[in-house]
């Protein structure tokens, strides 16, 4: 391996550092809150600065013309013969990663000093968070699919911790049980598919010097099997893993954990929604890509089955989100199945464009969505724990920084030119229109647009528009929570957040708009760095066949949905908290169907959970009945045994052992003689024993 | 009136050593070791007791100038012949044994005690060319020596069958026990960097002169340290004051040779001053560089002459040191020498041996001085702290 | 010139005087400097092999005796402290009196 | 040499005799002294000086000393006269002197083969120092810890009601 930089080697600081905080904060007490969010929020930042660093180091080498693409392997553990070695690996797309989530992570961390500043379990909060953000980096660096998985299963168990944080509520003990199962599931797909590519390719490290199982050699041998529907073993092992991505960024059939997340803080929604864990399923596929889009046919026109798969799903979510989002009333939730949708484009874009498209959507989508979430937090703060956009409202005055940020996060998220959501979403529509296997997906992502801009706009006039609607007592369960600051100073009407909270809005939002410029189709720098090739200005790029109409037509469905979205809700502001969305008098039914989320939780209770219980039910009747029943007659046999041996020992070995004591301690009586403390008459046998023994030794000399 | 030439310098420094040979040229071949030991042996025999007569009137008149009195003056002039009225008069007392004495033992604890007191100069270089026995181990053989003072003491103690000879031969013999422990580790330090055994190369070791100044071992900081030490030791070792308690005059009247009268009196207060002439002999040896010059210059000096005036040097101190410090106590006496010798010889042996590695230089001297320092000032702050060992206070009456 | 079998004999004398002394002496100090004496006849015996024996430069002989001089005098130590706890007790050192032994 | 050797001889006899035989205990250690001063002189006479002079320095510097002390602690030296001897001395020394016999025999059996070296071997104080640092350098470690676990161990049961002279025994 050629001389690794500095960087590379100590790449594992930037998840370690984390890390390395919770675990000194989880030995911290309640008492030392300071310490705690100073030593998460330091780590944070200097993991940032060091992601800085490699950024840094990539675009040296990138401007050496050297491979960008550097890994640091070692050996960890051996069984049997071989190794198994783990390792980091340092590319662009890890690099750019590491940016955003060590940036959006750290503005995260500071605007929840604020937001649970009422907390009194606030060390045990940034203990979960900084393990959280720490366990999201080590995917981001993994040059190994065996440590991305493990550091996956940390990000799932501390999504289970910060979901579940008030556990002390109900419904987030459930929706952190609910998040960590479904997630499983698809966990279940990956774990498998990471077991099968090992037995194929022998190793599990993702570049190795031409032996790594993502480099031609592995890829060959993968594609040479073939496995049931004639599908290549790469295929399945592909769609395996990409369970697992779709359950960690909720695709659709494994979607459902996603909105109940909701139930954690909401700076823990942020963190999941935005910077990591949901994009750990999009990362992993963009990681995996050359995996997933191996086929045999080097050349053929069609991709590979698994990015169609992919490109499928990623539709169908986009679609199937922004219809649930519609008719939402919680303004996390409404945020929730945006993200859904959001995640459908980036596997669209992944599936259809390459790594480059998917990517700069969720790298935008990462800020604009973060920007939403705190500010949706600083919404809910100031309103002190009210959740539902129907009893908030006329915030925009008393909320203007919110207000502004939100707003600029908004169309940034419906897609407003030239706001950062624009590029990415237009990349991936152009993406999908130009997709050779079929157009449907494209019509999807075009609806899901119009869809989006409208549920935005709706939740806009909701939330800021019109006079506030303050919640009567009644709906005290809607408050966010026991601990929440409703309990600590009653609801004194909407008030702007701390600035604690207010500064990080305004830089994520300064990054959303700005960031949409790194990738115009103008100066592409953000794709050509991804795909590591050179980077050229000009406006040549707009006049790409096909792209300005795609530009212009999803900029006008965007105008659509929005002016769809005012003509519907802005017209008269809401007034009455009590009256009934407009869609609801005019479509009930599908508004009903819509707001429960097209019931599909509904579905799997009655399928796969009542499934289960009867399961259930049968195993604890053959437990109770049968096993037990074995159990029991062993126990009983045994029992029986045990008698018959006291018996035995008490009648026959102890009797025989105490003659024998008997005997022994006899003799030693006799013996005992001989030892009277008298030295002399000790010294006297030596001195005949020496006699003794010298006249023997010479007699035996002498003859 | 003799001229300075090298080989009369050298002729006067071994005129001894040319007369034992001379006078060897008439012995008959049979006798001449038998000879030449009693000829080696002789001037020791003389020299010292000599030096003891001196030092007894050096010792009564400046303690009674220290005591501000004038000390012995009536018998000859100054009172120089005082030593010799003592020798009378100690010969001419009549012997008294008590009657419930062990006779043998309490003949021979005095003799014992002058023998070994004697034993010891046969390892003492004198001068150049100048010792009686030359052993590879002479060291040793000094200290072994030592040990068998303690035994004669016990003897004389125990011998008189009265509770204070007793007392004062098991304060001795405790005392003398203890402070032997320090002694020879204070003394091992020179025989670590001269790397033998033996008095004489010990003594030539220092013999050399790097422009001007001898490298005597106490121009050393572990040197100087073991000198101070050694001395203090020695001081301990030969009884004097400010450990005088075997003999303390004030609590039990003159110790193990209380029962004691007349010529065995006289051997015993011979024997003191022998061993303490000896054990400042052995220091000299050991860190003053025996009989070598203190200038390169001054080596035309005869050398057992600088050897004598060395001795006489010390010996003065000692007189000095017991005219000025009071008696310690039993046990200050103990915990001083398991609390404070002990663990300073053993640092000072450390730093010996650390001289040992590094690069000659200035660098190195201020090393050492500074360690030793540091070590003494640390000990004694902490032994302060314990109150094992303190600052002593005066009280007069007032 | 002396030869070594006189050197064994005395040694092998002295042996036996010690060894005498520690059977027939009641006073736990006088065996215990019988035992001493008996150890110092094998020291002696130990220097005589050296000094006639074939190979004087292998100091094999001079190294045993001091290694046992020093163990005697570890032994003398212990010894003695043992007979003083002993006395503490029984008031007593005599080997054959019920105290001692019992103690 | 066989004159020096003979009067050492008859000293070192005498002294353990006087040692084994005297009623008094002090006078035992007197003559145990004696002894062990005539074996030292036996050591030097062989041309051992180092070990010789260790001899004194140990034995009588530091054990005839404890002895001494030890005597002095259990007030043997006011034993009554008639319990010095134990009951059964006669069979002690019949079994000494068949030791002897035996000892003697072995010696008039075994030294004959060994030719008797008239060089006096040389034994400088530095070979001594080197085999202990090199060959011997483990066997002086044990001894080391041997002695320190003596100290501690004579300190510990002789210091049960401390007595001002017997802090430690050398």
């Amino acid at each position: 391996m050629q001389p690794t930089a500095w960087i590379v080697r100590n790449l594992w600081l930037i998840p370690a550092l984390p890390m390395a905080a919770a675990g000194c904060i989880a030995l911290l007490t309640k008492r030392h809150r300071a310490i705690a969010c100073g030593l998460a929020i330091g780590s944070m930042f200097v993991s940032f600065l060091l992601a800085m660093c490699a950024f840094a180091h990539v675009l040296t080498l990138r401007a050496q013309g050297a491979p960008d693409l550097q890994v640091f392997n070692f050996h960890w553990l051996r069984f049997g013969q071989q190794w198994l070695s783990l390792g980091w690996m340092l590319d662009p797309l890890t690099a750019l990663m590491l940016l955003m989530v060590t940036f959006v992570g750290l503005l995260i961390f500071i605007f929840s000093v604020g937001y649970m500043s009422h907390d009194e379990n606030f060390t045990r909060f940034f203990c979960f968070l900084a393990l959280f953000a720490g366990a999201m980096l080590g995917v981001l660096i993994a040059n190994n699919l065996l440590l991305l998985f493990m550091c996956w299963e940390v990000v799932g168990l501390t999504s289970y911790l910060l979901i579940g944080f008030w556990f002390e509520k109900p419904s987030a003990a459930a929706a952190a049980k609910k998040a960590f199962i479904v997630t499983r599931i698809g966990d279940l797909g990956f774990l498998l598919g990471m077991v099968w590519l090992y037995a194929q390719s022998g190793t599990l490290l993702f570049y190795d010097g031409g032996a790594g199982a993502l480099e031609h050699s592995a890829i060959a041998v993968i594609l040479a099997h073939t496995t049931i529907f004639g599908m290549s073993v790469a295929t399945a092992i592909s769609l395996l893993i990409f369970c697992g991505a779709a359950g960690k960024s909720g695709q659709v059939p494994l979607h459902v954990w996603l909105p109940d997340a909701m139930e954690g803080p909401t700076p823990v929604s942020a963190l999941i929604h935005a910077a990591t864990m949901v994009a750990a399923g999009v990362f992993l596929v963009a990681r995996m890509y050359p995996l997933m889009s191996a086929q045999v046919s080097a050349v053929s026109i069609t991709p590979s089955v698994a990015l169609q798969v992919i490109t499928w799903v990623g539709a169908i979510t986009a679609l199937f989100g922004s219809f649930i989002a519609v008719a939402q009333f919680d303004i996390k939730r409404i945020l929730a199945y945006s993200t859904i949708s959001q995640l459908g484009y980036m596997m669209m874009g992944l599936g259809a464009g390459g790594v480059s498209v998917g990517m700069f959507h969720l790298l935008t989508h990462a800020f604009f969505k973060a920007l939403l979430f705190l500010g949706a937090g600083s919404v809910i703060h100031g309103c002190s724990g009210e959740q539902d956009i129907r009893y908030m409202g006329g915030l925009h005055k008393s909320m203007r920084i919110t207000f502004y940020a939100y707003t600029i996060g908004m169309l940034a998220l419906a897609g407003v030119p030239p706001l950062a959501g624009f590029w990415s979403k237009d990349e991936i529509l152009f993406s999908a229109h130009s997709w050779s296997v079929s157009h449907i997906p494209f019509w999807f992502g075009a609806f899901a647009a119009l869809l989006t801009a409208f549920y935005m706009t709706r939740q806009m006039f909701y939330v800021f528009a019109g006079t506030h609607r303050a919640a009567p007592v009644s709906h005290e369960a809607h408050v966010e929570d026991a601990n929440s600051p409703s309990l600590h100073h009653p609801p004194a009407g909407p008030h702007e957040s701390p600035s604690v909270m207010t500064v990080p809005l305004m830089l994520l939002a300064a990054c959303a708009v700005l960031l949409g410029f790194l990738g115009t189709p103008a100066w592409p720098w953000l794709q050509s760095f991804l795909d590591s090739e050179p980077v050229t200005f000009s406006f040549a790029g707009f006049s790409t066949p096909g792209l300005m109409a795609v530009m212009i037509s999803s900029s006008a469905i965007v105008v659509a949905g929005l002016t769809l979205g005012w003509w519907i809700y802005g017209r008269k502001p809401i007034e009455d908290s009590a009256a009934s969305d407009p869609l609801e008098r005019a479509q009930p039914s599908i508004f009903a169907a819509l707001s429960n989320a097209l019931y599909i939780d509904t579905l799997y209770r009655v399928t796969f959970v009542r499934a289960a219980n009867v399961f259930a039910e049968v195993s604890a009747w053959f437990d109770r009945w049968i096993w037990n029943g074995l159990v029991k007659t062993v126990s009983v046999l045994v029992v029986g045994l045990g008698h018959f041996d006291s018996f035995f020992d008490t009648h026959v070995v102890n009797k025989s052992f105490d003659e024998g004591c008997e005997g022994v301690s006899g003799s030693a009586h006799i013996l005992s003689r001989l030892q009277d403390g008298r030295v002399q008459q000790y010294l006297r046998y030596v001195a005949a024993a020496c006699i003794a023994f010298i006249v023997l030794l010479l007699w035996r000399a002498t003859r | 009136m003799i001229v300075l030439s090298p080989s009369n310098i050298e002729r006067i420094d071994q005129i001894f050593v040319l007369t034992k040979h001379w006078l060897m040229g008439y012995v008959p071949a049979v006798a001449q070791p038998l000879t030449s030991a009693i000829l080696s042996v002789l001037p020791v025999l003389i020299a010292f007791p000599a030096i003891f007569a001196v030092t007894t009137l050096l010792e009564r008149k400046g303690l009674g100038r220290i005591q501000n009195r004038y000390g012995p003056n009536r018998t000859g002039p100054w009172g120089v012949l005082q030593p010799m009225a003592d020798g009378v008069k100690s010969l001419t007392k009549e012997d008294i044994v008590p009657a419930t004495a062990d006779r043998w033992v309490h003949f021979f604890a005095p003799v014992v005690m002058v023998i070994a007191a004697f034993l010891a100069y046969s390892v003492l270089p004198i001068g150049r060319n100048m010792v009686v026995v030359n052993l590879s181990s002479g060291v040793l053989f000094f200290f072994a020596i030592g040990a068998l003072v303690e035994v004669a003491i016990f003897m004389a103690g125990w011998s008189s069958r009265s509770k204070y000879s007793l007392l004062g031969a098991m304060r001795a013999i405790a005392q003398m026990v203890s402070y032997e422990t320090p002694l020879v580790l204070a003394g091992l330090v020179a025989v670590m960097a001269t790397g033998s055994l033996s008095t004489v190369s010990i003594v030539e070791a220092q013999a050399q002169y790097s422009h001007y100044l001898p490298n005597w071992f106490v121009f050393t900081p572990w040197g100087f340290a073991g000198f101070v030490l050694f001395m203090i030791a020695a001081t301990a070792e030969s009884n004097r004051s400010p450990f005088d308690l075997p003999e303390g005059e004030s609590e039990i009247i003159a110790g193990y040779f209380i029962e004691y009268s007349g010529f065995k009196f006289a051997l015993f207060f011979l024997a003191e001053y022998l061993g303490m002439f000896a054990t400042s002999g052995i220091a000299i040896t050991l860190f003053l560089g025996g009989w070598s010059a203190p200038f390169s210059f001054l080596t035309w000096v005869p050398s057992y002459l600088w050897f004598f005036l060395k001795l006489l040097a010390i010996t003065c101190g000692f007189i000095w040191i017991r005219g000025t410090l009071p008696r310690l106590r039993m046990d200050q006496l103990m915990h001083f020498a398991w609390k404070f010798m002990l663990p300073m010889t053993l640092l000072n042996i450390f730093a010996a041996a650390a001289w040992k590695f590094f690069p000659v230089g200035i660098l190195r001297w201020l090393g050492c001085a500074v360690f030793l320092a540091v070590a003494f000032v640390l000990l004694t702050r902490g032994l302060k702290k314990r109150g094992d060992v303190s600052v002593r206070q005066y009280r007069f009456a007032d | 010139m002396t030869p070594l079998s006189s050197y064994l004999l005395l040694s092998a004398f002295l042996f036996c005087i010690g060894l005498a002394g520690a059977l027939s002496r009641r006073s736990a100090i006088l065996v215990l400097i019988g035992i001493e004496i008996m150890l110092n006849a094998a020291n002696l015996n130990f220097i005589a092999f050296w000094r006639f024996g074939p190979a004087p430069s292998a100091i094999t002989g001079v190294m045993f005796t001091i290694f046992s001089i020093a163990v005697a005098a570890a032994e003398a130590a212990v010894g003695l402290s043992i007979i003083l706890a002993v006395y503490r007790r029984a008031r007593t050192t005599d080997l054959e009196s019920r105290e001692a032994t019992r103690s | 040499m066989t004159l020096v050797f003979l009067l050492l001889a008859a000293i070192t006899i005498l002294g353990f005799g006087a040692a084994m035989s005297l009623r008094n205990p002090v006078h035992c250690v007197v003559g145990l002294t004696l002894g062990l001063l005539g074996l030292a002189a036996l050591y030097l006479q062989l041309g051992a000086q180092f070990v010789g002079l260790t001899q004194v320095l140990v034995y009588v510097g530091a054990v005839a000393i404890l002895i001494i002390f030890a005597i002095m602690m259990t007030r043997s030296s006011e034993s009554a006269e008639d319990q010095t001897y134990s009951h059964s001395w006669r069979a002690g020394v019949v079994l000494a002197l068949a030791v002897f016999a035996v000892l003697g025999w072995a010696v008039h059996f075994g030294s004959t083969s060994i030719p008797a070296q008239n060089v006096m071997p040389e034994l400088p104080v530095q070979t001594i120092g080197d085999a202990l640092l090199h060959r011997f350098v483990l066997p002086l470690e044990i001894i080391a810890v041997l002695l320190t676990a003596a100290l501690i161990g004579a300190g510990v049961l002789a210091l049960q009601d401390p007595v001002p002279e017997t802090r430690g025994p050398r």
